[in-house]
């Protein structure tokens, strides 16, 4: 991890109250060293954007729990990309469509969507970690080939 | 939308008092008018619908002669985002499943008033063939649909729309037929909504128990019911049923007489049985003392309602573990899940397999109780110092009145809830569970409980901290949000140390 | 093929007494000589085997682990035509039906010691590409088969193989390394066969607790087990102790050392519990008394041994409550079945199920216990005096020798056995369940029960009949045989009367 | 049912010990006016055909629960028919084969080995009770039809 601690934007998005999950991911993001910006629960699309955009975040964590983040969850990316967020880091996790779906269907419907990764139900917080420790190397490898 | 907007004329001051006639009738107008199936609510004619109901349809009836017959019935949750898809789910609910009470739960924008957002819901659930919402959407279909739904089944129907703004929603159920309406001031608004005060969402609230005593008046005895598993997420039982108490106080102050109480299990075979049996005596000690002599209140327990295992054999086992616990419990009845729930909403089919489980294991445990069990009397006696000490206090922060008592606490911690989403609410206070696998209190935040009581609980706590040999802290609480939906091998190893 | 045939050379007058070396070596050469396989028997290397294998393989010494640990074990049934799928289905159920015990049921045939017909079985299977046997051909295979399911597991392997002949198949499994024994002398001839005598089995049975003595003397404990359950069908504690109580002196007499004590679940929580401790108690108290003083038992419980329900909802429930009642009663393992068990032998998938949804059962009950709950103590109590009075007079009529007196018993109908196939019991006592869902003696047939216990029986059971206001009489019985497998919703209906 | 009681022949084949339903249905046999030769537990194929032309039975009903039925089954209308009991009439029931098979397909396979029903596992005793009058009926019926 860089000295400069990397920003994450945490939430649960449209009208869903399950903070509990959200609320761990938060605190382990920031026992994992990551400056967390904790929305909590029944956040617009829009304030995800705005708090992005304000705390110059590196990554957005969208949590959705309650079956109806298929609806929520539309037009996210391009939210992101009107406001100059074009590259941000965006997950979306937590039970995301409305009932027992086979899971490679869901998740290919939520990575059309535009997001970098969707985490089946029940994901846990090491795995969340995992992936970002990845994904922010990934990033710093590209970076440094190509000149900034 | 949360703001309480034209309300402004009708707006008293905050008590715990019955609104006055004149001024409901002007409160009614007003939220009828805010979306146009209001227009097809006619009381008159809801009185009648109810009255032409035979008793075995009226919930209220039905949870009277349950307690009578010291039955235990179940009642799954349920909704779907079409009308024909949740008259479908309702029919297999009653049908296959036997459920004795049968549900309609609403999507998450009805309840938060979302009700353009319902509106698309619908269409794209049409468009998709499947429900692309959570629930019915109940505003938007109007009276003469729930009525169809209400038709449709042999069994009283029951609202279930975990909302902080139960007006328009309660006003066309009931209208429709449903006799009776899960949610309460101080456990939804805790429980299911970051922004609206607790304030405002007793002032809701106020308004459906007040409706339901114009019921009343005019001779129809619907049900209300309290939802004390709040946030669901290891509440103690003392924190349920101190919700459970004030909730049911401000209830009675509007009139409601057949009032229904509800607490997550901990799945404790002691300490449900002890909870159950506790929240029925004090609230009625407490109704009796504030001259409500006359109400009565049924309990009920739900299943599991924290993190849910992957492994279908492991969540049959707490569906039927949670019938059993219902039973020896004595509890009036009992809210069921399925081998769906860490996956998503279940099909109608996987949702009457829970409640037929749960039914065979409420009638293999129906003839046990613990009375005498001398762990079960330790347990009662200590959940019971543990309510009164909260609920005494608050009655007096109120000078007497419950609704000013419950605001004024919860701004100074004395009351608390654990996991709350709600900004209000301090949310310090932090359970988990202790060696012997029952619910205790690691922090009490704020809350005033008697020092012994907090020895006990934390004794409890540590011995687990011991005996698992990780410290005493937050942690025990946050691997006791996943315990349950551990895999088994690893909750209980086929292996020897 | 049942009768004692070349054995006469070797047969003593029948007792209790342990058999002699010399008697015994001749006694082994003969059986080993009735089919090919028994030659693989090398009792030496058979030792060294065992010295061999790792504590937590050697099911005496985890059932003492245990029992010292205070864990309740889970254990499935299950065997197959073939090697093959025999060796699969035990890998499934130790790694993904968590299994702490592995069985191999063997089939019919070879309980029979019909082995001609085994091997066409076999061959058919192959044939068909489906299991034609309802289990596991054990000697047919022979010893170097029966090492190789060992070694392909990481648990103890037990053989089920409810026979009253067990000696050349328990020579084989011993010898590979099975290191448990289900079986005993009383309680399967009065369950497993028409027409050989219970003397038979006694003695069939002395041979293979004999064979363990001669293990126990060359330092390898292996485990014995005794079947109580009967005829699993409504089969009331007190019969089942008295069968665990008499098998367990017969055994500790030929010098077992390790010996569990198995008995169905009646499916009420207090009287299982009541049964296990009072099984426990008993059959320490009666092996003192006789000067065994060194035999560790362990007490195991059997999931519904009765007629099962058609719905997977309804056998969930019941695998569930089986396993809640094991870890409440405090039983060192219980012994599992599956949602296919109406049907037929369920799939390795099926059975790992069961094992998983019994397993969390377990976990979640695994600290509650009844101890100073009213009901239990008494309970228990009854439970002693219909032991006592029964097990006092076989002894009594055996001039001190149990297996004479236990002849002499089931001649006179002293001991009977409901339900028993077998033409040498009378199986004239009938049970029923009462009211409260307890298995009460409806007709004690000629068993010398006190005039008290038998009061308490009757009106117990006349309880029942008015309540469902039924005649008194035998068809409480066979409505009994019926009850678990009725659809729910007539045994609790979702209808008000 | 006619003066003169049918006779019926039950037990259980094989090396089967499961008696307790052969033992209700016998008993409901006996309770509903047949003559009910109850042969028990584990009986080889050979003495259901001698116990049934001994007491010239009009049925037989065969048991099998354990599982392995559908060897211990095959044959046995052809040894009736060695014994001269051509059209005897023939059930079995139980739980015939081994594991849960899709009922249909077992059914076939017994009625294929010239049952003239088989009953599906957990069949009641009323059930069985209908079919056997329905059946003699038809006898009956066809008996009167053909000249003797
Ligand atoms: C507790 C709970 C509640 C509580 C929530 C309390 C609170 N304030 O948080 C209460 C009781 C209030 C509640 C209400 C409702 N619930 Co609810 N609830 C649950 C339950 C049982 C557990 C959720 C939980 O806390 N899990 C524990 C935490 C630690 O895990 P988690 O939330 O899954 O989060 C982890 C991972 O998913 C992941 N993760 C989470 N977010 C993200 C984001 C990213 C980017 C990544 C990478 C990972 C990630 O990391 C987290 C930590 O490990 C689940 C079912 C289950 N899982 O067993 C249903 C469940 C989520 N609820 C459900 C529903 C429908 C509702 C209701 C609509 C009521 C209803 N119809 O029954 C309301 C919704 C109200 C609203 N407006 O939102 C459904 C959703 C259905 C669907 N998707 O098809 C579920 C799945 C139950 C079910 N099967 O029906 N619920
Ligand atoms: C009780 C029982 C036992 C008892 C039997 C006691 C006794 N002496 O009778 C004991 C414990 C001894 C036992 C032993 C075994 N059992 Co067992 N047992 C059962 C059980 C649980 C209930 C049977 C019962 O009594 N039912 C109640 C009576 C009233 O119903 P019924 O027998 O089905 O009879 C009714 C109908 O079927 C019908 N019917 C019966 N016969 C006939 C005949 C005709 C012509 C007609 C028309 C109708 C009809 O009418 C009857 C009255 O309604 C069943 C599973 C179940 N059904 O739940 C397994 C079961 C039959 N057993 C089974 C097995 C395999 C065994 C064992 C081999 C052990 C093992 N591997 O687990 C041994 C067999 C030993 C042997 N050599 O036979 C299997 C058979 C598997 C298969 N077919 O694939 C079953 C299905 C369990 C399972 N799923 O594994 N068992």
């Amino acid at each position: 991890m860089s000295a400069h601690p990397r920003t994450i934007v945490t939430g649960v998005i449209g009208s869903d109250t399950h903070i509990v999950g959200n609320r761990i991911l938060t605190m382990a993001l920031e026992k994992a060293g990551y400056k967390a910006v904790a929305l909590g629960a029944l956040t617009p699309a829009a304030d995800f954007i705005k708090a992005a955009v304000e705390t110059d975040a590196d990554a957005i964590l969208v949590s959705s729990l309650y079956g109806q983040g298929e609806l929520d969850c539309r037009g996210f990316r391009d939210l992101c990309v009107e406001a100059g967020l074009d590259d941000i880091l965006l997950y979306v996790g937590g039970n995301l469509v409305v009932g027992k779906q086979a899971w490679p269907d869901v998740e290919k419907r939520f990575l059309e969507m535009g997001f970098d990764r969707a985490a089946a139900p029940g994901t846990r917080v090491e795995t969340v970690i995992a992936w970002l420790e990845h994904d922010f190397a990934a990033r710093d490898r590209n970076a440094q080939k190509e000149p900034a | 939308m949360n703001a309480p907007g034209s309300r402004e004329a009708t707006r008293l001051p905050l008590s715990e008092k019955r609104i006055p006639d004149e001024v409901f009738a002007q409160m009614r107008a007003e939220n009828l008018a805010r979306w146009p199936t209001g227009a097809g609510v006619d009381f008159d004619a809801a009185v009648e619908r109810h009255r032409s109901l035979p008793p075995h349809k009226q919930l209220a009836w039905v949870m009277r002669k349950a307690d009578a017959e010291r039955r235990c019935l179940t009642q799954p949750r349920g909704g779907f985002g079409t009308f024909e898809l949740q008259k479908q789910l309702m029919q297999v609910l009653d049908r296959d499943g036997h459920a004795d009470v049968v549900p309609t739960t609403t999507d998450s924008y009805t309840r938060n008033e979302h009700w353009h957002l319902a509106q698309k819901g619908i269409e794209e659930t049409e468009k998709m063939g499947r429900s692309m919402l959570n629930g019915y959407p109940m505003v938007n279909y109007g009276v003469e649909r729930a009525a169809e739904l209400v038709d449709a089944i042999n069994k009283p129907a029951i609202m279930l729309t975990g909302t902080a703004m139960p007006r328009l929603t309660g006003e066309i159920g009931y209208a429709g037929g449903y006799s009776g309406y899960l949610g309460s001031g101080i456990a939804y608004t805790v429980s299911y909504i970051k922004e609206l005060s607790i304030e405002e969402g007793i002032r809701n609230y106020q308004y459906l128990d007040r409706l339901v005593a114009m019921y009343q008046d005019a001779g129809v005895e619907l049900h209300r019911r309290q939802p004390g598993f709040l946030t669901g997420t290891n509440i103690p039982p003392s924190i349920a049923i101190i919700t459970c108490v004030l909730d049911c106080l401000l209830a009675a102050a509007q009139g409601v007489k057949n009032y229904g109480l509800e607490m997550g299990q901990t799945l404790h075979l002691v300490q449900d049985a002890a909870a159950t049996v506790v929240c029925r005596e004090l609230c009625q000690d407490y109704l009796r003392r504030r001259g409500h002599e006359d109400v009565f209140t049924s309990v009920t327990l739900l299943h599991w309602m924290g993190a849910w295992p992957h492994d279908d054999a492991q969540s049959a086992a707490l569906i039927s573990y949670g019938g059993t616990l219902a039973a020896v419990a004595g509890a009036n009845s009992v809210t069921t899940k399925s081998t769906h729930e860490a996956f998503g909403i279940p099909t109608p089919e996987i949702n009457a397999e829970g409640l037929r489980m749960t039914r065979t294991a409420i009638y293999l445990a129906r003839n046990i109780r613990l009375d005498g069990l001398p762990e079960f009397e330790q347990e009662k006696e200590w959940i019971r110092r543990e309510v009164r000490a909260i609920v005494d206090k608050v009655l007096e922060m109120g000078d007497g009145d419950v609704a000013v008592g419950t605001i004024r606490a919860f701004e100074a911690g004395v009351l608390d809830i654990p996991w709350s989403p709600n900004r209000y609410v301090k949310s310090r206070i932090l359970p988990a569970r202790d060696a012997d696998g029952c619910l205790r209190i690691l922090d009490p935040g704020l809350m005033p409980f008697p020092r012994d009581v907090l020895e006990f609980n934390e004794a409890k706590l540590r011995r687990r901290a011991e005996k698992e040999n990780v410290s005493y802290g937050p942690d025990l609480a946050v691997s006791s949000v996943y315990e349950m939906a551990e895999p088994i091998a690893k909750l209980l190893p086929d292996t020897w140390s």
